[in-house]
């Protein structure tokens, strides 16, 4: 190594207490334990600011014409869209078993029982394959239909159906599952109303 | 003539012993293989027609060029045209669809040449099977390119373009037989090559007479590919799809690549077990990964990826099963 | 016959034995000149005894040399010293040599030959007159006889071998003493047993000789000699695969036939045994197989030590073609000499002039691990591994794990490698690495 | 200044911390799918590291030397939370792609190599350019992994096709093997650059 | 304000702990490892030539540490300046290192030497050595199959267009690899001032020599008397030169001019 | 039962830790040039992160979680980790010098490596019970074992090859990990966790 010593002194062996070391290291924790809390202080409000801004973002993509999202009681996760104080769509997180894994999901719903739109919030399915998935094209192919055409199919002249993504049917089913199972968990909970 | 042989140029030779040698060479035995698959080679170009034709000539050239070039760049002794880059090129080209664009094809031969044989040395020290890494190189860098298949007329007039292991792995065992029109009439398809793969892997009777005029040369040993196909048979049979025992043995048997794969691919002498006993292990291995993955994986076929996953295994088994020395207690 | 178990490997090269096998051993004349070297046996080279310008008779003793592990050398015709130095040998590449001018006369030394009856002697004699007459191991290891023919009580020996395999491809001395000689060689197989104190003593014969087979079964019948026809094979003829098929024991690693109590000779060895004991003769001749495809009339011949390879194939005819080769022994055992002026010395069982299109030599190759060789390796060792140890001069892991020091260098794997690998030599190279000064030692 | 560019240099190419190094290898090929995720980490190392040498450098004489190792873990675990949080509070979706990589961060070789080697020794000015060079070296191998990968494996830069339409991206240099073998090659270039540059070097030498 | 306590509350307690743990830790076992070992070892070249007699340069550098007895200038290849440094390191008194450098003894290209036979088979110098010696009519001299430039751990020897291998004298730092891996004993250790070289190895008598190679020294004995110093001496068949006469009296080669085969060479 | 069995094999095989996830590849590369060694760097790698995923599962889900400070899991787990293999390398000297000789050695090379820092921090972003993290710890370190041991020994006959020179070492191990890689794609889609 080239590099420069300016303190070999340092290198020499002294003898130190057990106490002594440890309270060395124990300072040193607590220093950084005082940058933490300070940085956390800072930047906590600002991350739980930008998180929630997000998640509306997010609503907001799904279900365009909603001015107010709203937890739902007693359904975790669910969100109801409303627009001029009516509900016109729910929001449901659903999740399925895709190739490479688990692949979770945020379906809105409309009260009628159509899938508005979808947004894959993770999955780990093979880029440029199976994540095509959430692109516009294949959303575009679930889009506004209801629970009992929500199948996948091979054949490029079936419209009524969803067109697997080429290569990737086990995503496109897997989604697609996804998708339906949130529809009819919604055609329940309003049904059941 | 006398005896006065002293002129510089009829100098005696000295070597060491022995002075005679075997008639084989490495050469010989890599065109022997060439030969013994190329009726298969030939059915295919026959049942797929001309794309088949330009995948398998475009592999080959690929491959002798890029065995050429690497060798030349290396500056080492040109081996280029013994034989064996083009057995690669030609193993390759048969083991992918058809309707393979040639230039990834070409691009597969280059990757079998270049990365998996002269990285590591080149002829007889690579430890990998080039041409399936050649080929699992593609599988993973154009998948869909690689499961498009040709369209082809079944038994029963269907019309399909699916292979039967692509059908059973996303339609199930039934839809498979009423596409052949029955158990027979889908042996009988996967017997003659009637069906649709792969450009060499189809028909399982030129396949295993290329794969006995290699046994009977004794270029091969019998035991790497009749093991295992064995154990893919057994094991397809006892997991079947409605329970134990309730396979489908013999259509698992001649389905997809194991064929071709059992005669010609696991047994690449560089890459299997150097000892009889180490390439039974080896055969049993591949068998069972075979099994595993045609039944709970992801892919409908896993010759190809059983072979790879046995040949890193290759040199531990070599490590560990070698002959008995005589003299000795083991 | 009973089935024999054979050993593991071994390899199947043509025999070539047709050239001479059916061709009556002829003497040769005594040529001019007799280059005799002092060392033609493994131990500590004879010692002249005679001076230049000494005369000298067919027999006479002319170097000896006082240790154990030694062999006395003897003039094989009669005529004048004419120089003692260093000549280059077809044993060892050179050796101090006496050069004896024959007078032509062929006089034997004073009171040979004799006849000796000698089953009144006892085994201490025996033992001496071996000695004395300069035997040594003609099966290939020109290992000093009598130091093998000894050790019977004290290495509790129980069985002797007498090897008539000749697996060699072209040579066919050893059969030829067989058929031609069997009364002498039958005689001096009892002699060896008498000399071990064993019981017990098995002759075995490749399968393709069935007229040696007959010849010595006749002869020795009565005997606690048995007479085994051994599968053909090559190297069936090495000691630890003979031993192993005959005797169903094996020598552990790192031991000799002696440890496991069994001694194994040559048959031309044991012929020579015979004529010592008998008449008293020493070992100054010995049957050479001279075929090839460049020469012109392949015979056995009996060659006087100390006949350059040149005498003796322009005895047998001359050259036909230009050689490539010229071997001293087998093709697979043998070595290639740089030169036809080394003299025959007592190991030389053939000379093969060879061109190179009998030889199926190619370039050497990469190891396609084809598995062939560890197929042929008789001991069960993996010969590529070797040779790929051998490449980068690495002799420890080749020792340590690939059991080198066990290979008998058959050459069984280079003879089946389709690489045209180098074994063998690979293996000699790492024998004779001296690791601290290897050029790989890094 | 010429002493302290040599300090800075020396980390770029010489002892780059990925291809020559071969230290914190884990986000040279887990993160390197894109440009940008390739970059953000390359930057939070190169923060990371920076801040780490001039903190070591700066209590160097404080610590000690039973507690060397643990004290300057600290004071790393503490700079990555600090880059952690900030990612979380202004750019949460990259912070979410970095994923469990970021929080690696702390055990990566080549910052506590850095701090023993280099900053436990010499004063902050030095140390500080130390940091930023192997930084820099880090970031630049990452960056070019990052383009080499995106460009062939999505046919994109920085999300911008390049490659246009006709390019049929290969999905294998997105994947672990593409990414392997990758560097594997880059290795191999950069050992054939340095044979040169050494044996002209002795020759020069020796002279 | 809980919050931030409890953050400094968990950082204090986990310094404490792992402090306590690693202060007893030290205590009870801490392990000496000397870091003049280190330094040692990286003031050497790591050419790992084995030229000090030790198993690679790490070897030697504990040796040399460790061992009082051990000389600080047994580093060849790092000539004077490795010696110095070594011996800073460890107080020890460093001895002269005189600078050698590789000479090949043997002139006889393909064009000037006659073969004896053709050889094949392993293309190594010690391989072909033992198959009758090698395929040159002259025993002594090199086979040119280069053992010697694998040997050499510093790229010092080449393989020349005759067959024959030549230093570079640049790269050269006398470690005597190549002379130990040669089997011929064709290569010798010489000092780097000496004015002349006996290009040759032959033992051969002079008409035995001269038949077998035109540039052999055939033992005539010019050289020997051309020396002014009595620097060249006949052993054995051979002029062998005494290389301190040679290096430190002689002022102009006078030796070469007479020699009817060239085998006595003026170095620059 | 067969979840856990899946999770372990998901673990160890399927999304292999060295060959899908891109962990640990700095001991990986290190110590894998002889079989001997890498075989107790498996060993050892299995054990240490078996038992600090454990004990980092004891603190997370006692301390960090029920004070809100999931943030400081880095800082801490860090600490710990370190920490904890000190004493068990003392521990095992002390006691089981037998074992030490056998992989012990390695420990304090991995006290500070992301792959025994990784699986905790997966486990805990996962929210893995106990009994899972355990589980998930053992088929990580499992899968570690195999893919070191494999690539040691292709490294090892790699050494009697003509690999070019510019390639040996460190570049051909780089290429010997993505074959490896490519083979182990075999197992894709395998198992869906
Ligand atoms: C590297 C690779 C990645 C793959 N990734 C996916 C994937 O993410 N999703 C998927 O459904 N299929 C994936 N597959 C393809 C499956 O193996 C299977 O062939 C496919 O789902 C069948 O669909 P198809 O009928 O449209 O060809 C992948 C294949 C390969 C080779
Ligand atoms: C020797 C050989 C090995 C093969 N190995 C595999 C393999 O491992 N995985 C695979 O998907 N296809 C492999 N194939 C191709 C298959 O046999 C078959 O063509 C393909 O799997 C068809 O299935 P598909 O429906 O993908 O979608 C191999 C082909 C040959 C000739
Ligand atoms: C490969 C090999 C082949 C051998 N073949 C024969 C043979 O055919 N006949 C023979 O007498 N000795 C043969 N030998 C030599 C024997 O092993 C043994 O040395 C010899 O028979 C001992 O007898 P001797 O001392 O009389 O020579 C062979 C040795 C080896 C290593
Ligand atoms: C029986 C036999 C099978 C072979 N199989 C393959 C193969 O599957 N793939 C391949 O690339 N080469 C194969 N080869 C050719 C050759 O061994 C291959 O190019 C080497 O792996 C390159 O080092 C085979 C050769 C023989 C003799
Ligand atoms: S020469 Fe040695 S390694 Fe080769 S076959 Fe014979 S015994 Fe085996
Ligand atoms: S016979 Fe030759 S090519 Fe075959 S494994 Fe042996 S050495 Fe290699
Ligand atoms: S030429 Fe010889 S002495 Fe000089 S460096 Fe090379 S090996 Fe050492
Ligand atoms: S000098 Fe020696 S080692 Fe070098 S080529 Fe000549 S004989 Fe071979
Ligand atoms: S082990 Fe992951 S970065 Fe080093």
């Amino acid at each position: 190594m080239s590099e420069t010593h300016d303190t070999h002194a340092a290198h020499v062996e002294k003898e130190y207490s057990i106490l002594q070391i440890a309270m060395n290291l124990t300072i040193a924790c607590l220093v950084s334990g005082i940058i933490l809390a300070t940085t956390y202080f800072i930047t906590h409000p600002i991350a739980v600011e930008k998180a929630k801004m997000l998640e509306e973002q997010a609503m907001k993509d799904l279900v365009a014409e909603a001015d107010t999202f709203n937890a739902v009681d007693g359904q975790e996760g669910w969100f109801s869209a409303e627009k001029g104080g009516s509900i016109i769509a729910y929001i449901v997180p659903s999740e399925s078993k895709g190739y490479g894994g688990t692949i979770k999901i945020m379906v809105a719903v409309s009260t009628d029982g159509k899938v508005i739109d979808y947004n894959i919030l993770s999955m780990n399915e093979t880029p440029g394959l199976g994540d095509s998935a959430a692109k516009d094209f294949f959303r575009d192919r679930i889009k506004g239909k209801a629970s009992d055409d929500l199948i996948v199919v091979k054949d490029p002249s079936n419209k009524e159906n969803v067109q697997a993504l080429t290569g990737a049917t086990i995503t496109s089913r897997a989604v697609t599952d996804g998708v339906r199972a949130a529809v009819d968990e919604v055609t329940e909970f309003t049904g059941g109303k | 003539m006398s005896t006065q042989i002293n002129a510089a140029e009829t100098l005696l030779s000295v070597s060491t012993a022995p002075y005679i040698k075997s008639e084989d060479t490495v050469s010989k035995i890599m065109w022997k293989v060439n030969l013994a698959l190329a009726p298969a080679a030939i059915f295919g170009v026959i049942y797929f027609g001309v794309p088949a034709l330009i995948n398998i000539v475009v592999s080959i050239i690929a491959a002798v060029a890029a065995e050429y070039a690497v060798q030349k760049i290396r500056k080492v002794r040109i081996t280029a045209f013994d034989g064996s880059a083009f057995l690669t090129g030609l193993l390759l080209a048969m083991c992918i669809s058809p309707e393979m664009p040639p230039y990834m094809t070409a691009i597969g031969s280059v990757i079998a040449i270049v990365i998996a044989k002269h990285s590591m040395g080149g002829l007889g020290q690579n430890i990998f099977n080039p041409a399936h890494i050649g080929r699992a190189a593609l599988m993973v860098s154009w998948p869909i390119a690689m499961t498009t298949w040709s369209t082809i007329k079944t038994p029963v007039d269907a019309v399909t373009s699916a292979t039967p292991l692509g059908i059973l792995k996303l339609q199930g065992y039934s839809e498979l037989l009423e596409t052949f029109g029955g158990r027979s009439e889908l042996y009988k398809a996967l017997f003659l090559g009637m069906r649709n793969g792969s450009i060499g892997e189809t028909c399982t009777v030129l396949l295993v007479l290329g794969g006995l005029f290699l046994v009977w040369k004794k270029i091969i040993n019998w035991q790497i590919p009749v093991v295992m196909i064995a154990t893919v048979g057994i094991l397809t049979w006892v997991f079947g799809p409605e329970g134990f025992f309730t396979g489908d043995p013999v259509f698992h048997m001649m389905a997809g690549g194991l064929i071709i794969g059992a005669f010609f691919m696991a047994t690449d002498m560089v890459t299997a077990p150097i000892t009889k006993k180490g390439q039974i292990v080896f055969a049993i291995g591949a068998g069972m990964i075979t099994s595993l993955i045609r039944l709970k994986g992801g892919y409908p076929e896993g010759v190809c990826y059983s072979i790879l996953l046995m040949n890193c295994v290759t040199p531990l088994i070599d490590l560990v099963i070698k002959p008995r020395i005589y003299g000795t207690g083991r | 016959m009973k089935v024999l178990k054979t050993f593991r490997g071994g390899v199947h090269p043509q025999d070539s034995k047709s050239y001479t096998r059916d061709k009556a051993i002829v003497e040769m004349p005594v040529p001019k000149k007799v280059v005799i070297p002092v060392s033609q046996h493994i131990g500590a080279p004879g010692i002249p005894v005679v001076k230049v310008g000494d005369d000298v008779k067919k027999g006479q003793l002319i170097a000896y040399n006082d240790t154990f592990i030694t062999s006395s050398v003897h003039a094989s015709t009669s005529g004048k010293v004419v120089d003692i130095g260093v000549y280059p040998s077809s044993y060892k590449n050179e050796s101090l040599a006496i050069v004896i001018e024959s007078d032509g006369l062929d006089e034997w030394a004073p009171g040979l030959p004799l006849h000796r009856d000698w089953e009144s002697l006892d085994i201490k004699e025996i033992h001496q007159i071996v000695r004395d007459s300069g035997i040594v191991g003609l099966g290939g290891a020109n290992f000093p006889s009598h130091i093998k023919i000894s050790y019977g009580p004290e290495k509790k020996i129980d069985t002797f071998i007498l090897n008539g395999a000749e697996c060699e491809p072209y040579l066919n001395g050893d059969y030829r003493i067989m058929v031609e000689h069997t009364e002498r060689l039958a005689a001096g197989v009892k002699i060896a047993m008498k000399s071990l104190n064993v019981k017990r003593g098995i002759v075995g014969i490749e399968d393709n000789k069935p007229e040696a087979v007959k010849a010595m079964t006749e002869a020795l019948k009565g005997t606690d000699v048995q007479v085994v026809a051994v599968p053909t094979k090559y190297p069936q003829g090495a000691e630890r695969m003979l031993i192993k098929v005959l005797a169903e024991r094996e020598i552990p690693a790192g031991k000799r036939h002696s440890d496991i109590g069994v001694v194994g000779m040559n048959v031309c060895t044991i012929h020579s045994v015979a004529n010592a004991v008998i008449s008293g003769i020493p070992l100054i001749e010995r049957v050479v197989t001279v075929a090839g495809d460049a020469v012109a009339e392949p015979m056995n011949v009996m060659v006087r030590i100390g006949t350059s390879f040149k005498d003796v194939i322009e005895f047998c005819g001359g050259l036909t073609k230009t050689p490539d080769k010229i071997i001293n022994g087998g093709p697979m055992m043998g070595y290639a000499q740089g030169s036809m002026e080394v003299p025959v010395v007592k190991g030389v069982a053939g000379i093969l002039a060879m061109t190179k299109e009998a030889l199926c030599d190619g370039e050497e190759e990469a190891c396609i691990r084809c598995g062939r060789c560890v197929e042929a390796c008789p001991i069960g060792l993996i010969p590529s591994m070797l040779s790929i140890l051998g490449e980068r001069g690495r002799y420890e892991e080749a020792k340590e794990k690939f059991g080198i020091l066990n290979c008998i260098e058959c050459g069984s794997c280079s003879y089946v490698c389709p690489a045209k690998r180098n074994i063998v030599q690979y293996i000699r190279y790492l024998k004779n690495l001296n690791w601290e000064h290897s050029p790989h030692h890094k | 200044m010429r002493n302290l560019w040599n300090i800075y240099k020396k980390g770029l190419i010489d002892e780059n911390p990925i291809f020559v190094l071969a230290l914190s290898l884990c986000p040279a090929l887990a993160v390197t799918t894109s440009v940008v995720n390739a970059f953000t980490m390359g930057l939070s190392v190169m923060f990371v590291i920076t801040a780490n040498n001039v903190s070591v450098s700066l209590i160097r004489n404080l610590v000690n030397p039973k507690v060397r190792v643990p004290v300057y873990i600290t004071s790393i675990a503490t700079i990555v939370t600090f880059v952690e949080l900030v990612l979380e509070a202004f750019a949460p979706l990259l912070y979410k792609e970095l994923g469990i990589y970021l929080a690696l961060v702390v055990v990566f070789a080549i910052i506590l190599a850095r701090a023993e080697v280099f900053a436990s020794k010499n004063k902050v000015i030095p140390s500080f350019f130390d940091g930023l060079g192997m930084g820099s070296g880090f970031t630049l191998a990452m960056v070019i992994i990052g383009v080499i990968r995106e460009l062939l494996g999505s046919g994109t830069i920085l999300g911008h096709t390049v490659l246009g339409a006709w390019y049929n991206p290969a999905l294998i240099m997105i994947l672990p093997p593409g990414a392997f073998l990758l560097i594997g090659y880059m290795i191999g270039g950069l050992k054939i650059y340095e044979a040169k540059k050494a044996k002209k070097l002795r020759e020069v030498d020796a002279q | 304000m809980y919050t931030a306590f409890m953050i400094l509350v968990i950082m204090a307690v986990v310094g404490l702990i792992f402090g306590l743990i690693l202060a007893v830790a030290n205590k009870k076992f801490a392990i000496e490892s000397n870091p003049l070992i280190h330094l040692v070892e990286e003031a050497l070249p790591k050419g790992q030539c084995g030229a000090c007699g030790y198993a690679g340069c790490i070897a030697y550098a504990e040796a040399v540490v460790t061992d009082p007895d051990v000389s600080p200038s047994l580093c060849i290849p790092g000539k004077a300046v490795v010696a110095k440094m070594v011996a800073e390191l460890t107080g020890k008194a460093a001895a002269e290192v005189e600078p050698r450098v590789a000479r090949i003894k043997c002139g006889g290209s393909a064009d000037k030497a006659v073969n004896a036979f053709r050889y094949s088979g392993i293309q190594d110098c010690v391989a072909a050595n033992y198959t009758q010696g090698g395929h040159k009519g002259c025993k002594y001299g090199c086979l040119g199959f280069g053992t010697c430039v694998k040997a050499c751990p510093f790229d010092a020897l080449e393989m020349g267009e005759n067959g024959l291998p030549v230093v570079n004298q640049k790269l050269c730092t006398g470690c005597g690899a190549c002379e130990a891996a040669c089997p011929k004993k064709v290569i010798s250790m010489q000092p780097l001032g000496a004015k002349v070289t006996v290009d040759c190895n032959s033992r051969d008598k002079g008409a035995a020599a001269r038949k077998l190679c035109s540039s052999a020294c055939i033992a005539c004995g010019l050289c020997v008397k051309n020396c002014p110093h009595g620097a060249v001496k006949m052993e054995d068949n051979l002029a062998v030169v005494d290389p301190h006469i040679c290096e430190t009296i002689c002022t102009e080669a006078t030796c070469t001019a007479k020699c009817p085969t060239g085998a006595i060479l003026k170095l620059m | 039962m067969t979840e856990y069995l899946l999770l372990f094999i998901s673990a160890a095989i399927v999304n292999n830790f060295v060959l899908t996830r891109f962990l640990g590849l700095c001991i990986f590369f290190g110590v894998s040039k002889r079989l001997d060694a890498s075989l107790g760097m498996g060993m050892a790698v299995t054990s240490v992160i078996t038992l600090s995923s454990i004990l980092a599962w004891v603190v997370y889900n006692f301390v960090l979680l029920p004070l809100d400070l999931v943030f400081l899991k880095t800082v801490v787990f860090v600490l710990l980790i370190a920490s904890f293999v000190q004493l068990l390398e003392m521990v095992i000297k002390k006691y089981a010098p037998a074992l030490y000789g056998m992989w012990g050695i390695y420990l304090l090379l991995i006290a500070t490596n992301c792959v025994v820092l990784g699986v905790p921090l997966i486990n805990a972003e996962s929210n893995f019970t106990l009994m899972k993290s355990i589980v998930n710890a053992l088929g990580s370190g499992v899968g570690f074992a195999i893919a070191i041991v494999l690539m040691a020994s292709l490294r090892e006959k790699l050494e009697y090859a003509d690999v070019p020179k510019p390639l040996q070492g460190m570049g051909i191990a780089f290429i010997l990990a993505g074959m490896l890689a490519l083979s182990f794609l075999g197992f894709s889609g395998m198992i869906k966790i």
